[in-house]
């Protein structure tokens, strides 16, 4: 096992890395920005270093400054953490050259499964379903609109680079393709600097399902079930759980089957996320494949009891993974909430401020990760996510009930601060959700309702 | 929530006598000391709003204005692991400035191996001038005087890491004045 | 969150007198030191407001006129769901007191279904009186007025639950002047 | 199910109590004395109720005041937590006088396990192996002299209406026995009202290991797997772990059955422990019964799964046990620790006063029970139990790994006020501890360490 390790990132999930490697024993390396200075993962880590100011591009997506970090400290591996440079195959590649272990998967399966399309193709060739569409980027918007009239409306048009929800748009009819193409290729090369798109048949009530996978370098790949994302606001999750309610018989195993057989076909290593839609008649499609931890990993976590970041690290070291697929049970259910630092009143609008009072829930099989503190000042230049409220019980009805408690407990207060978990606690609420019968439209369906004047 | 012991500040400044002013002391009326009063103000919340760390007193006073402020000492919170570096901190001569890394890396003072330093202590610089190299994944980082000045105190050894914003030279500006002497004694 | 006890210092240092002062100071005149005093104290406050760190002290000055404040040590946040009940609240007149429940229970103000009250408001009461009951398991709990004075209100119905340390009845004390009058208006 | 519980608690098992209500959709009145006017259970409940001054025989051991309480709010049950009015059979009468539910067994039943000698005799005649001594208070100091003689020192002298670790003494050779002797009479009587006492031989190196208990109104009587509770300073247990290190294949279900048959024997109904001695040689002898929920709980939740708290709950609504002793399994390993607001470095002082800091540790399994918030005020009036820590892994050295990192993680500051968690930080390090090799002398074994100088 490494003896230190540099978390590249910052929030609740450096700190939740950070964790993970006290109990491995591990050397803790931080980096910051200038806006990160009193930052819970910076006083918990055994050595912090400054890498820039607070501009992301400056800091945490400066690979120059953060191979500098690991070198001078001795660090011999890298935890990239989500977002910023985790899905990065340059960094992975940087890393690789100056003998530091990148906990992911190497630089050459991220970028071939960061090109969605190159994954579609993929994983059709492993046999996966996916959604019909372009097995390519659309080379003219001729070509783009002839797929679209080939599969049928509504389609939606992704950015071939993209992933996470981002950089994509809708065309309910073909009278709104050209604009909603044209305006995906724009968002795109401003997003991520390629403009390349391509189109998919659009699933209406789809339900977002995924799994988790672990491969190691021992030719094992493990899954270790699915998690129901369906609750989403513009293709951000809000609420997860697993497992995924209402699921016919067999089918959580046939797609953890099947995410198996695509992480093999990858050459996958490490912790990893495949994502399927799972269409109203239970048909499951791939959608893509994710080369990080996921920001709602401890839900499968609280139901296989299985730490995945540690089981990151193990894999990084080179170690085999001590699990078989028979040891990984689902046991009861758990659910995430995203606690964000948003107006709910105010269309979600980032509510950066300091923290006069922060109170977490606690108490029976309720986790909460988190960064925040009293006197925390949440910065208004990175994400607004403030906390992941997590419980567990023996089923999804305790659950929700448990979850009900824990969000009332609750206590997010300062000047200007707002929090979401109110908002939330209306979601866990809802008779639609609590049935288990939503799909990914049901917030949108919920914040209408509250916009309907005389609507409780 | 916080403990505070209050400690009065050292006694107001009063001890001059009537007697001891000089006789061509100005009349100030109400209306010129409420805007001399708010002028204070606006510069006394000005100043404790630039500086890095909250201060534990401040004294303003400008002719017959005067403003005291004291703060609890703070416990607890905020363990400040990093050089705040960037700022010239509270009560340090204004005249005092620093140059910082622009990045993580190697600092150099050397141009070259064996070479002469850039720059050593004691010695004038002009704005722009080289005055030591960060070394960034092989990238050669100019360190340049961003103002006129003289090396007062060279911060890092040759060959040391720093993190961004790490502070490398202390520099006494050459001021309008045209004065670049060392920080003065009592400061 | 904070609550906070102004304590105004009135230590304004100004033991100077007119005739110590040189004859081109004018003399200021009530109101215009009225009219100061107030311009101080708008900046006082502003200033304060300010600032993001609430100060232990603060002391203000211009010419004639000064202010100073202190604030009491911070104490915890305490979100008080229950009705203090115990004590007189501070500020409130001292000839002021309230009799309260020594038991959970029920509270009467008749000694019987039917009869008439133990007391009623305005009445006067002797120590060692029983001016109603509280039953707690059956058990009747006599309610005596523990000072001399008058009934100013009767702050429980007949029948009413109540706490421990409820207050019951509000008293006029009859001080050692001998007045027992009602709350001035004031309180 | 209940629709209003009166908590007659304070301190974190209100809250715990609170939280499990919440959680069954059932209104909650707390109840608080004049010094518990700002506590969480306060803000938490839905009603609250002063009942009497600081000192507990006038709030939270008066039961006119208590049960007026539940009858002004219309509660329905009352849930005792443990200590206090927890083990009190004239309480559970008068509940029951008043058609208020009873969250514990029958009065009648807490009489009789409460009698500490009735319950050894009850226990031999339900085939449970009891330690040799006395089975009737004895009746003369001659008499217990001739018993100590015929079963061999070590003896230790105990308190009729005792448990919990007090009023008890060692004797550990006949010239010590009447002093041991009188001076437990004189605290039994002090201490309980009741200065009747009996005799046993005291094991010398041996574990505490304790069973749960579920019992229903039909019929039904399971176990929950045992807790190893044998770090104890002065009887007072610190640290407590479910499933028990190092026990021989088979015995922990044998003692399981043997807690149920004592149950049955008892006639128990809801949520009780067996304690047991385990000798060095892997005897075990029934020592007491409680009819409480444990201070330890959580570890058997966490293991187990189940809220033992809402199980109470079920049970005296009277409905079904849902859970037969098959469903239970002891899944990974749970550990709990105390932390109390005590000075290890003054032989333990409590030392009440007002918490400038508080902040609990977070993050993957890792669970906290407390009452505890940045600015509350420890008052002087009752015990030092500050919060409890309990984390969860798959196996118990990882689950060690984890409470140290999460004992790190505690920050508990205020003016004069000091925390345990440092020195069970010590604890959970020890060599012998992690082991597993350890009896209940474990922590004087360290504190003599300590106290040594020069040692580490």
């Amino acid at each position: 096992m490494f003896s230190k390790v540099l978390i590249a990132n910052r929030g609740e999930i450096a700190l939740r890395v950070a964790r993970a490697c006290r109990e491995l024993g591990i050397q803790v390396v931080a980096v910051y920005s200038t806006e990160d200075r009193d930052s819970a993962v910076v006083s918990y880590a055994d050595q912090a270093i400054q890498i820039g100011p607070a501009p992301a591009k400056r800091s945490y997506l400066n690979i120059p400054a953060i191979v500098e970090a690991a070198l001078h400290t001795g660090a011999e591996a890298i935890h990239p953490g989500y977002g910023f440079l985790s899905e990065d195959p340059d960094f992975a590649e940087v890393c690789r050259d100056h003998g530091i272990a990148f906990v992911g998967p190497p630089p050459e399966v991220i970028a071939q499964l960061g090109d969605k399309s190159a994954a579609r193709r993929l994983m059709t060739e492993a046999g996966l379903p996916i959604i019909p569409g372009s097995l390519t980027p659309t080379r003219s918007v001729e070509e783009a609109r002839q797929i679209a009239e080939d599969i049928g409306y509504p389609v939606v048009i992704k950015a071939n680079a993209g992933g996470g929800g981002r950089g994509m748009r809708m065309a309910h009819e073909a009278t709104a393709f050209l604009r909603a193409y044209q305006q995906t290729k724009t968002d795109a090369q401003a997003l991520f600097g390629d403009s390349l798109v391509y189109v998919e048949r659009y699933l209406t009530s789809a339900r977002h399902i995924e799994i988790q996978v672990l491969a190691d370098d021992f030719g094992t790949t493990i899954h270790l079930g699915e998690r129901d994302c369906s609750v989403q606001r513009r293709h951000q999750k809000l609420v997860e759980e697993s497992p995924a309610p209402r699921m016919p018989p067999g089918l959580a195993a046939r797609m953890g089957q099947a995410a198996v057989r695509g992480a093999q076909a990858a050459g996958y290593l490490g912790a990893g996320t495949f994502e399927f839609l799972l269409s109203s008649t239970g048909e499951f499609f791939f959608l893509e494949a994710n080369c990080r931890i996921q920001v709602e990993h401890p839900v499968t976590e609280m139901v296989t009891g299985v730490d995945l970041v540690q089981e990151q690290f193990r894999i990084a070291a080179g170690e085999p993974i001590t699990l078989c697929q028979d040891d990984i049970g689902l046991r009861g259910s758990a659910i995430e909430c995203r606690i964000n630092a948003e107006n709910p009143d105010r269309d979600f609008v980032p509510t950066p401020g300091t923290l006069a009072e922060f109170t977490a829930p606690g108490g029976p099989f309720v986790r909460v990760d988190t960064h925040g503190f009293p006197g925390y000042r949440i910065p208004a230049s990175y994400d607004s996510l403030l906390a992941k409220l997590i419980v567990w019980a023996p089923t999804r009805e305790q659950a929700l009930n448990r979850m009900d408690r824990a969000l009332a407990e609750f206590r997010v207060r300062g000047p200007g601060v707002h929090s979401t978990h109110s908002f939330l606690r209306e979601v866990i609420r809802n008779p639609v959700f609590r049935s288990g019968d939503h799909n990914t439209t049901i917030v949108e369906q919920l914040l209408r309702l509250d916009n309907v004047p005389g609507a409780a | 929530m916080t403990q505070r012991s209050l400690n009065y500040l050292g006694r107001r400044n009063d001890g001059q006598t009537p007697s001891e002013l000089p006789a061509t002391i100005p009349v100030v009326c109400a209306e010129e000391l409420d805007k001399l009063l708010g002028r204070v103000r606006h510069h006394a919340a000005g100043f404790v709003t630039d500086l890095a760390h909250p201060p534990r007193a401040l004294r303003v006073r400008a002719g017959e204005v005067s403003l005291e402020v004291e703060w609890a000492p703070e416990q607890g919170s905020a363990s400040v692991s990093a050089e705040p570096a960037v700022l010239p901190v509270a009560g340090e001569d204004p005249d005092l400035h620093y140059l910082t890394s622009p990045a993580v890396g190697v600092f150099y003072r050397l141009p070259e191996p064996g070479a002469a330093p850039f720059i050593s202590e004691g010695d004038p610089v002009v704005a722009g001038q080289q005055v030591g190299i960060i070394e960034a994944m092989k990238l050669m980082i100019p360190i340049e005087a961003d103002q006129a000045g003289r090396i007062l105190q060279v911060l890092k050894n040759d060959g040391e890491p720093v993190e961004y914003g790490e502070r490398l030279f202390a520099l006494a500006v050459l001021s309008a004045a045209g004065r670049a002497q060392p920080c003065s004694a009592k400061c």
